[in-house]
């Protein structure tokens, strides 16, 4: 009887099994990209919107607020889609006859809504509160993006579980004074920028920000005197936990106004921030109940 | 004496040792490989094949419609409920895989006892293993709430940086279920590698000797092959005996480590094992008494296998009886409420007759009558025996599953439990299944190790000065 | 090793019995050669230790294996629950070692098994579905029916066709035959 | 999984789409198909032959829901991230938003539940606009915040799809224009004849507005009339005290009788909530052991209800005996003229009664007797004179204006009414809220006689029984709908201002009568106004003030200041002499309002329907409720059918035995066998009013019992089981008493004391071997440290909880709970988070029974957790057990761990996805589950969070009393408190140190937040003999 096989087929045997391993691995490697991919989560994609508003426009080139549009962003967990008479507001002065602006007047005319399409969409059963991170030192741009800068919006972030527990697990790293909230173009402090920052001794029952005041030109130039080496580096018996009572920088002695202490850092002053505003804890802040109910 | 007149008497009995022979006379390489082979290789599938795959196929698909109807409307199509919200599928997921067992003690722990007689039987019984298995494993996917996300159950990385909780006994099944599935393919596939040869040496058909040589690997039977062979097997026995004890022990904790009084016991370990090896026992031989009439094995699985397959039920049935009782005993002995009520309840309870069902089916029934020789080789009775051992382990799985679960701690909460015809279709279906992948393991596969039965013949025997002579 | 090579692979004798094998598989060996092989339809020890094949390799991988496997699954349980998502489950420590054992216990056993399995073939070089072997007629009739085979291989430096033969058939064996590449 | 946080605000802001959608939908029927069928014995048999719960499973077609589920599953896959890629949402943004409105924050408005009984003071929270909860107005003296089981149920009334949405004539479509026309023409042709043969049916008027229209309409018709009919009536009160209403105070009352007066188990008393509130207060026992003082409860009662369950001392009579018990009472007392028929009472009886005297005597001006209304006038007539004998009016009994602004006896007006429409004297018939076809005594044979006027018209939220028969059907609208006013309890005016636009095109009965007046088209608003505006136009001190400035505080507050009745201590009772008893051997049939759906227009809630109720724990049916000992004389056996034959009528009930009724008593709900309620309501029970007469409305004698085929299937949600086991195994062995019970008991679930063991041993709850001290030291791994930030717990005053339900429809609301239907409950699937346990002790013939509210413990140490293997259930730095539903897979591990039962499955789709008026219903806080998926309570941890974000924002900790969990908000009795644990001057805090506070199985060392403070009773030493109540003699 002759060979069933010829001689190649070892060879081909010996591929096979180990070309069988490899596609494994790389199927594996393909769905773990898959799944953060754009595809999925949308991340960079501009949908068709029925009036192609552009947000760079609107903030950097008419200098707009924030919240001129999205009103209730520091009082609800809802920052809020304008009613179409805020686009009125203007628009019944000025292009009161573009093309690109029939479906707001018809919106305005007919009063049905304008069917904007949804860009952060994050999934029903999370239970995102834009409040809280507003008055708590995160800046729109922290998750947002630099939206003066974008024509048509987009998704800058992939809004994913991941990305939020990033964040929640170390909250330092993307706090800044709640005076900068909406300041887009915010840098983080450096050497070269750095951030002064003083406590007037916090009371419990005050919204957080009047606490601390930050300010980016260095203050003791006009007048304040006071060095900064004489100041307790970030003050902080707090024990940053939320409203357990007395908050960091209690105990000084000297006027507010003149108490600044510099920061050079982004870990500094996340740091001290997370004193002052009483950031929970990472375990409290990754803890399941706080986004899913 | 008495081996003299056996001898005399009854030609089944080996005249050298008075036992009763592992293979009958007269049996040579050619006869054997012929006999196996052939099986496998004639053209012709015979009727009753036909009939009874025809049947298991029909099963399968039950099965199959019960399984879509579930996706579709949820496991409330079954009797599950508050308070009892496990109910037939883990009762049938610990029964198959106890089942399981028999084949991998067979091939693995009796290998290393050197119990020459498994050989003409541990084939089977491992493929009915990894059949059983197949259809275990089928349960605890599908009586999850959301099937569809199962897959959650195994550490990958993921969006939501979220892994599975291992304190969770259920978490310890899923690697000890895999594990053991994986073991035992690799096991019996191992063990075939040598006989895919034979096959692929055999078989006229092109096609066929192109899909035995691949199987084979292209085995050619070198000594020093064989040598590494064996040791691969030795370990892998060596092996899957710790891991078959694990396996049925993982099973238990998923009772056992509960708080649940009837569950939060520590013999549940021994005398799941143990009751483990009994059902899968009886279960080899439900499968080995027909097979060996229909395929005339007689000289290759003799009345010595029935015979000590008979004996090691009987120590089994044993450990199970004595875990029953050292139940009953410890909810006296421990002088806890909780345990005492549970007892009581599972004996005297709305359900109680399911507890009488296993004492009867598991103790009573097969201990009082085992001990008799006469009777361990009496085919008919070995297979009625076996249908009621497999019946009565069904009813204990029930019995701790559902009288545990219908009266616990709250009086205000308990229940009680109807099965819906979905949970027996289900229960059915995974028979079908089952008996179709043996049927199609029957047909193509050889259903006794080739080999090992040849190591056996006399035969096979090399003189001893031969490896003296010259020295 | 799979190269095509071309002229004569070895002599094949085949013998009925395992001692008529055994006993040509010792003489040859003893008579110095080196590069031959026995083959049988079941494992025939003797005739490996005659032709000085004394121990294997396949329980050092099995060993290796088991090893990866249990430090790997429990290094992967420990990091889930201490670092990567440290939660608390119904007051329990983070690093609940006993709980972590079960999952360990079977991953060790399970990478053993697959690397003694796959370990073996590796050694033995299978997969080789082809074989110079093969292309001896009466070789893959009954080598691993009933037939046994002992081979002296041209690569032996004593190897000598007619020598061999003549070497060979000095064992009365039913038939020597040259095998090709 | 779905949130009602989208659909929400998109639902919110265009209400009419929405309302387009709602025109003809038909929901998903969670009350199964077959439930409508439920009804009739054949059925039941079919069912009960093989599986029950599947057999629906055949019936209805794989559902839409079923393959996008698959979808779901393979997509899921193809997104490893468990959440599948989701298609694009829209945003609906309006188009000028209301200045007022803060999407995603809810706001609350005051407004009012008019009920015959009363009216109850609500604050109704709204969000985008849209009504989600109902609770108590906290600011209101009368309620303080707290609700009942029907008032939260009128929440998912409003949005019952079912719900009449077009003015119909005679079957099509009309125009509420086209209504008025005919209406206006008919007035103007009728006022030549002063309004002869106008007739008006409404149901109790509850509005002052109402009947002031309806006052000025009289002055131009003075020939129509109105005529008021509600089944459950309170014509004794009528007839003892005229247009006057007894009120009863009980801060300062010792001993408590009730002569029948169910006041503790639910709103269909009046004053329910004051008197819980006030009963409770008194069992506090916050001074502690030493000098702990409590007031003592007797009940003399004709069925077994909960005030009887909480009482020391209970006394099951026949409904017939209690007039004369009533009388002998009084006899007893000394009221002067009092007479009681001579009567045979047995040992116990005269005992009971000697005893009750003496203690009455003894606390004579501390006490207070409070009779049922819905009894022979004669209890009323006796209680109030014998608590004038002792001395308590005007200390705890009081007399003011009849809550009702027109009190009349209604049963005979009806009975007028009909026999004139017999003969032919009406020919218009204007129904107003009413459905007497449906609830009319049964002699009057309403429906023939309506079909007598020439035109019917029926306003009324459903097409029901009624108004599926009239010419005109219409709409009416909801009282959050619509404008209206009423008065509560103590006379204090609210005003029902509505919370949302009509859903359907609906109107009120104002619109109807005013029709009649000159301005016939002044809305309801204008109406209410004008009513108040010469009230609201002068200060206090009379002097003039600007009425629209009271008016928006009137708005704000809810109620009209100092609008409340003056309280006199005296009124002119009417004696009226009790009735001798019509024997012991013969059976009486006792007509009562329904605990969960009243006289039936709660019929189609779903909410009330799948409630337990009291007691019994039957869902989705009602029964005849009768002894065993009856029930076993009748040769009949639980479930089965048996025609009650009285009055020369029958109706078929199934027979249910209820412990410690009286023997020989059947009590029959009414609300029940409706045919035009809806998808929920038909079919449901059987109708008790076909054996309902005009002259005994409260009470039918001489009925007889005849069992006849077939088997009805009830949703009992607790098992009653009867005690059979042998004596070794512990057990009485005498059939007759409760296993759970003793069982609850020996386990130390129920942990209970008598006054005086209490003050001899104040830890009594901790001691013993039943009930073990748990040693947290003890421990093999170290304890998780809770020390810092909050630690939330929850405490539960088995002394006070009266088992009244409240809070479970409360947890329906908050918590968007599916109803799964009468099939799924019957094989234990309810999906209710709260349940309130009942524990019937001692031989069920004269009961005592504990009540034990049990939802999620939150084990520090908890058993589901460690059991569940993807971390769907984990344990959060404070102290929550918190189950994240879309982790879930289903394994039902957790539920099978869980001592105390108290894990929820979606066993199959529960929750409606279709249902566009239940989409607006739901709180967009709380993630609607899908199949599945393991729930439980969940410490309205929504609410928690809500409070830690607002305290955040403000750098200070969470208030104590700032999170109010829905159960503890609804709670009358406030036996429910949550707080922090850690916040050392906390309520929540006290109450865990109390030494009366214990932990259910905290021998399984599951460490759980939420502990129960053990109940004391203040028994009677001179019935000390028998401390539990006594039985009645087996006929």
């Amino acid at each position: 009887m002759a060979q069933i096989f010829d001689r190649s087929s070892n060879a081909l045997a010996r591929m096979s099994l180990v070309l069988t391993g490899i596609l494994v691995i790389a199927l594996g490697v393909t769905l773990n990209e898959l799944q953060r991919s754009p595809w999925v989560t949308r991340q960079g994609q501009r949908p068709d919107q029925p009036v192609p508003f552009s947000h760079r426009h609107h903030v950097q080139g008419l200098g707009l607020q924030c919240q001129y549009c999205h009103t209730s962003v520091e009082k609800s967990s809802y920052a809020g889609i304008p009613p179409t008479k805020t686009c009125m507001n203007c628009h019944a002065q000025i292009w009161t006859n573009a093309d690109l602006l029939a479906p707001v007047r018809h919106s305005w005319a007919t009063g049905e809504s304008i069917p904007w399409i949804k860009v952060h969409d994050l999934p029903d059963y999370v239970y995102f509160n834009h409040s809280v991170h507003v008055n708590k030192g995160i800046g729109c741009a922290s998750c947002h993006g630099r939206v003066d800068l974008m024509p048509l919006m987009y998704a800058q972030n992939t809004l994913q579980m991941e990305w939020c527990l990033n964040c929640h697990r170390n909250p330092g790293k993307n706090l800044r004074p709640t005076s900068e909230i909406y300041n887009m173009a915010w840098k983080a402090p450096s050497e070269e920028k750095p951030v002064w920052c003083s406590v007037t001794d916090a009371k419990t029952g005050v919204p957080t920000a009047q606490s601390v005041s930050c300010v980016t030109d260095d203050p003791t130039r006009n007048g304040a005197t006071v060095a900064s080496l004489e100041m307790p580096t970030a003050p902080g018996a707090g024990t940053g936990q939320a409203g357990m009572g007395e908050a960091g920088g209690g105990g000084m002695v000297m006027p507010a106004s003149m108490m600044y202490t510099k920061f050079t850092s982004q870990k500094a002053l996340g740091d001290f921030l997370i004193d002052q505003y009483h950031i929970r804890p990472p375990n409290q802040l990754s803890s399941c109940e706080t986004c899913h109910r | 004496m008495a081996t003299r007149d056996l001898t005399t008497v009854d030609p089944r009995v080996d005249p050298a040792t008075g036992e009763l022979r592992v293979l009958a006379p007269g049996q040579s390489f050619k006869s054997v490989t012929a006999k196996i082979a052939d099986i496998v290789l004639t053209p012709h599938t015979s009727l009753g094949w036909l009939m009874l795959f025809s049947i298991g196929g029909a099963g399968a698909t039950m099965l199959l419609v019960a399984v879509t109807w579930l996706f579709l409307k949820g496991v409330g199509i079954w009797a599950i409920t508050q308070p009892v919200a496990w109910g037939f599928a883990i009762i049938n997921f610990v029964w198959w895989i106890g089942i399981g067992h028999a084949g991998t003690l067979i091939s693995a722990i009796l290998l290393l006892f050197k119990q020459g007689w498994r050989n003409s039987i541990n084939r089977f019984a491992e493929a009915m293993t990894i059949f059983a298995v197949v259809c275990a494993g089928l349960f605890p996917l599908i009586h999850v709430g959301r099937p569809w996300l199962a897959y959650w159950l195994f550490p990958y990385p993921n969006t939501m940086n979220v892994w599975p909780q291992f304190r969770s006994p259920l978490l310890w099944d899923v690697f000890a279920v895999s594990t053991y599935a994986t073991i035992s393919v690799v096991f019996w596939y191992v063990g075939l590698v040598p006989d895919f040869g034979t096959m692929r040496d055999r078989t006229k058909s092109k096609f066929g000797q192109y899909i035995y040589g691949m199987l084979s690997l292209g085995w050619r039977g070198n000594v020093k092959h064989w040598m590494r062979y064996e040791t691969a097997s030795l370990l892998l026995a060596g092996l899957a005996t710790p891991l078959v004890l694990s396996v049925h022990t993982v099973i238990s904790f998923d009772f056992a480590v509960a708080i649940l009084p009837g569950w939060h016991t520590t013999i549940f370990p021994p005398y799941f094992v143990a009751g483990a090896v009994y059902s899968g026992f009886a279960m080899v031989l439900t499968l080995a008494i027909p097979l060996r009439k229909v395929y005339k094995l007689e000289g290759l699985v003799t009345d010595r296998h029935i015979d000590n397959m008979g004996k090691v039920m009987l120590a089994t049935g044993g450990i199970v009886a004595y875990g029953y009782g050292m139940e009953v005993f410890m909810s006296w002995y421990s002088a806890s409420h909780w345990e005492f009520f549970m007892m009581w309840n599972r004996m005297f309870g709305p359900i109680g007759w399911s507890y009488w069902m296993l004492i009867a089916c598991n103790i009573a029934i097969p201990l009082t009558t085992l001990w008799v020789r006469k009777w361990r080789t009496n085919l008919a009775f070995m297979f009625v025996m076996s249908l009621i051992v497999n019946t009565g382990m069904w009813f204990e799985r029930f019995v701790i599953v559902v009288t545990s679960l219908y009266r616990d701690f709250l009086p205000s909460s308990w229940g009680t439990y109807r099965a819906t015809k979905w949970d027996y279709m289900t229960y059915a279906g995974t028979f079908g299944l089952f008996l179709s992948l043996f049927l199609l393991f029957i047909r193509f596969v050889p259903m006794i190790p080739m080999h090992e039965i040849k190591m056996m013949l006399p035969a096979a025997k090399v003189k001893s000065e031969a490896v003296e002579a010259g020295d | 090793m799979a190269l095509p090579r071309e002229g004569t692979y070895g002599l094949l004798a085949e013998f009925d019995t395992p001692t008529a094998l055994v006993e040509a598989a010792k003489a040859a060996h003893d008579a110095g050669w080196r590069r031959l092989d026995c083959y049988a339809p079941y494992p025939l020890e003797e005739a490996a230790e005659v032709i000085g094949f004394h121990k294997n390799r396949v329980p050092l991988l099995t060993l290796v294996g088991g090893l990866m496997g249990l430090c790997a699954m429990f290094s992967l349980e420990t990091w889930i629950s201490t670092l990567a998502y440290p939660l608390n489950i119904a007051g329990r420590p983070t690093y609940s070692w006993p709980a972590f054992v079960v999952p360990a216990y079977e991953w060790t056993i399970l990478f053993a098994g697959l690397s003694a399995a796959f370990g073996m073939l590796a050694l033995n070089g299978l997969p080789s579905l082809y074989h110079p072997l093969f292309n001896a007629p009466n070789f893959r009739s009954s080598a691993t029916v009933d037939k046994f085979f002992l081979c002296l291989e041209a690569t032996d430096p004593k190897f000598d066709r007619v020598e061999t033969k003549n070497f060979l058939e000095g064992f009365h064996p039913n038939s020597v035959v040259e095998v090709e590449y | 999984m779905e949130t009602g946080n989208e659909q929400g605000q998109k639902a919110g802001l265009t209400l009419a789409e929405v309302r387009r959608g709602l025109a003809g939908v038909k929901g998903k029927k969670y009350w199964r198909s077959i439930d409508e069928l439920a009804g009739t014995p054949e059925f039941e048999q079919a069912v009960l032959k093989e599986f029950p719960d599947a057999a629906q499973e055949w019936v209805d077609p794989v559902s839409r829901r079923g393959f996008l589920k698959l979808m779901g599953a393979s997509m899921a896959m193809a997104g490893l991230a468990g959440c599948t890629k989701q298609p694009d949402e829209p945003i609906y943004p309006y188009v000028k938003a209301p200045e007022d409105l803060i999407l995603g924050k809810s706001m609350y408005f005051a407004t009012a539940y008019p009920s015959a009984a009363g009216a109850l003071p609500l604050l109704v929270k709204s969000d985008a606009f849209r009504p989600i909860k109902v609770d108590g107005n906290p600011d209101h003296s009368y309620n303080k915040g707290t609700s009942d089981a029907y008032a939260q149920g009128t929440l998912l009334d409003l949005y019952d799809p079912d719900r009449a949405k077009k003015t119909t004539y005679r079957g099509d479509n009309r125009q509420w224009t086209e209504f008025m026309e005919t209406w206006r023409s008919k007035l103007i042709a009728a006022k030549s004849n002063g309004g002869d043969g106008l007739a008006l049916l409404s149901a109790t008027v509850t509005s002052p507005t109402l009947a002031r229209q309806w006052k000025e309409a009289q002055a131009i018709y003075p020939k129509a009339r109105l005529v008021q009919y509600d089944p459950v009536s309170r014509d004794a009160v009528r007839a003892v005290l005229g247009a006057k209403d007894v009120q009863y105070s009980l801060t300062d009352a010792d001993v408590i009788l009730s002569l029948d007066a169910d006041f503790l188990s639910g709103s269909s008393f009046p004053g329910f909530h004051k008197l819980t509130r006030e009963y409770s207060e008194r069992r506090k026992l916050a001074t502690g052991a030493k000098d702990a003082t409590m007031n003592r409860l007797y009940t003399v009662e004709s069925t077994t209800t909960t005030t009887g369950l909480k009482a020391e001392h209970r006394l099951a009579l026949k409904p017939s005996e209690i007039p004369a018990f009533a009388a002998a009472l009084a006899v007893a007392l000394g009221v002067s003229g009092a007479a009681a028929p001579s009567y045979a009472w047995t040992d116990e009886q005269a005992r009971y009664l000697k005893a009750l005297a003496a203690d009455l005597k003894a606390h004579a001006g501390k006490s207070v007797v409070i009779a049922s209304e819905q009894q022979h006038p004669s209890v009323l007539s006796l209680a109030l004179q014998i608590n004038e004998a002792l001395g308590n009016d005007g200390k705890t009994v009081f007399f003011t204006d009849a809550v009702n602004p027109m009190p009349t006896e209604q049963t005979a007006e009806l009975k007028a009414l009909v026999n004139d429409l017999w003969s032919g004297k009406v020919d218009w018939l204007v129904m107003l809220n009413a459905n007497p076809v449906y609830d009319a005594p049964a002699d009057l044979n309403f429906k023939e006689a309506m079909s007598r006027a020439k035109v019917t018209v029926h306003l009324g939220k459903h097409a029901d029984e009624t108004g599926s028969l009239t010419d005109w059907q219409i709409p009416a609208s909801h009282y959050l709908e619509s404008w209206s006013d009423a008065r509560c309890y103590d006379g204090t005016v609210s005003v029902v201002q509505p919370l949302i636009d009509p859903l359907y095109e609906s109107h009120t009965a104002h619109e109807v009568v005013q029709a009649m007046l000159d301005e016939p088209t002044k809305s309801a608003y204008d109406a209410v106004r004008e009513t108040w505006q010469p009230v609201l136009s002068k200060s206090g001190d009379g002097k003039s003030a600007d009425f629209e400035m009271n008016w928006r505080k009137v708005l704000h507050a809810g109620w009209v200041d100092g609008s409340a009745y003056e309280k006199a201590a005296t009124a002119t009772v009417a004696k009226v002499n009790a009735p001798t008893p019509v024997g012991k051997d013969a059976i009486e049939v006792q007509f009562r309002p329904d605990p969960t759906i009243y006289d039936g227009r709660f019929a189609n809630v779903g909410w009330l329907q799948e409630l337990p109720k009291p007691v019994t724990s039957l869902s989705w049916d009602n029964a005849a409720l009768m002894s065993e000992g009856t029930m076993q004389r009748a040769g009949l056996a639980e479930e089965d059918i048996v025609e009650i034959s009285v009055n020369g009528r029958a109706v078929k009930a199934p027979v249910l035995v209820v412990p410690g009724q009286p023997e020989n008593t059947i009590t029959a709900y009414l609300g029940y066998g409706r045919e035009a309620a809806g998808r929920v309501g038909s079919g449901a029970g059987y109708n008790a009013g076909l054996v309902r007469t005009s002259d005994s409305m409260a009470v039918a004698t001489g009925a007889t019992l005849k069992k006849i085929d077939g088997r009805w299937g009830f949703a009992v949600t607790k098992s009653h089981y009867q005690d059979h086991r042998s004596k070794f195994a512990g057990g009485q062995g005498t059939g007759n008493n409760s296993l759970e019970a003793d069982e609850a008991l020996t386990r130390g679930i129920i942990r209970e004391a008598t006054l005086e063991e209490y003050k001899a041993d104040p830890g009594f709850a901790n001691e013993g071997e039943t009930h073990p001290k748990v040693e947290k030291e003890i421990t093999l791994f170290p304890n998780w440290d809770y020390s810092t930030g909050n630690a939330w717990g929850m405490s539960i005053d088995l002394n006070s909880c009266t088992g009244c339900n409240a809070c479970i429809v409360s947890c329906y609301a908050e918590n968007n709970i599916a109803v799964v239907g009468k099939q799924e409950v019957r094989i234990g699937r309810n999906m209710q988070w709260l349940r309130i346990d009942a524990y019937f002790e001692g031989d069920l013939h004269a009961p005592k029974a504990h009540f034990q509210p049990m939802a999620c413990q939150h084990c520090e140490n908890a058993p589901c957790e460690q059991v569940c293997p993807v971390g769907a259930t984990v344990h959060t730095p404070e102290g929550l057990n918190t189950m994240v539903y879309n982790r879930c897979v289903g394994t039902r591990y957790c539920s099978n761990n869980c001592p105390y039962k108290v894990r929820r499955f979606n066993f199959l789709l529960f929750s409606d996805y279709e249902t566009e008026s239940l989409k607006l219903m739901r709180n967009p806080d709380v993630t609607v589950r899908s199949r599945g998926v393991m729930e439980k309570c969940s410490y309205c941890v929504q609410r928690i969070e809500e409070a830690k974000i607002a305290a955040d924002k403000e750098n200070r900790p969470v208030r104590d009393g700032e999170i109010v969990t829905a159960c503890e908000q609804a709670c009358p009795a406030t036996a429910i408190t949550f707080g922090n644990l850690n916040d050392k001057t906390s309520r929540v805090h006290a109450l865990h140190l109390n030494e009366r506070s214990y932990g259910v199985l905290a021998d399984q060392n599951t460490r759980p937040r939420t502990r129960y403070l053990a109940a004391v009773t203040n028994p009677n030493p001179a019935l000390m003999e028998s401390p539990v109540e006594v039985a009645p003699t087996a006929g």
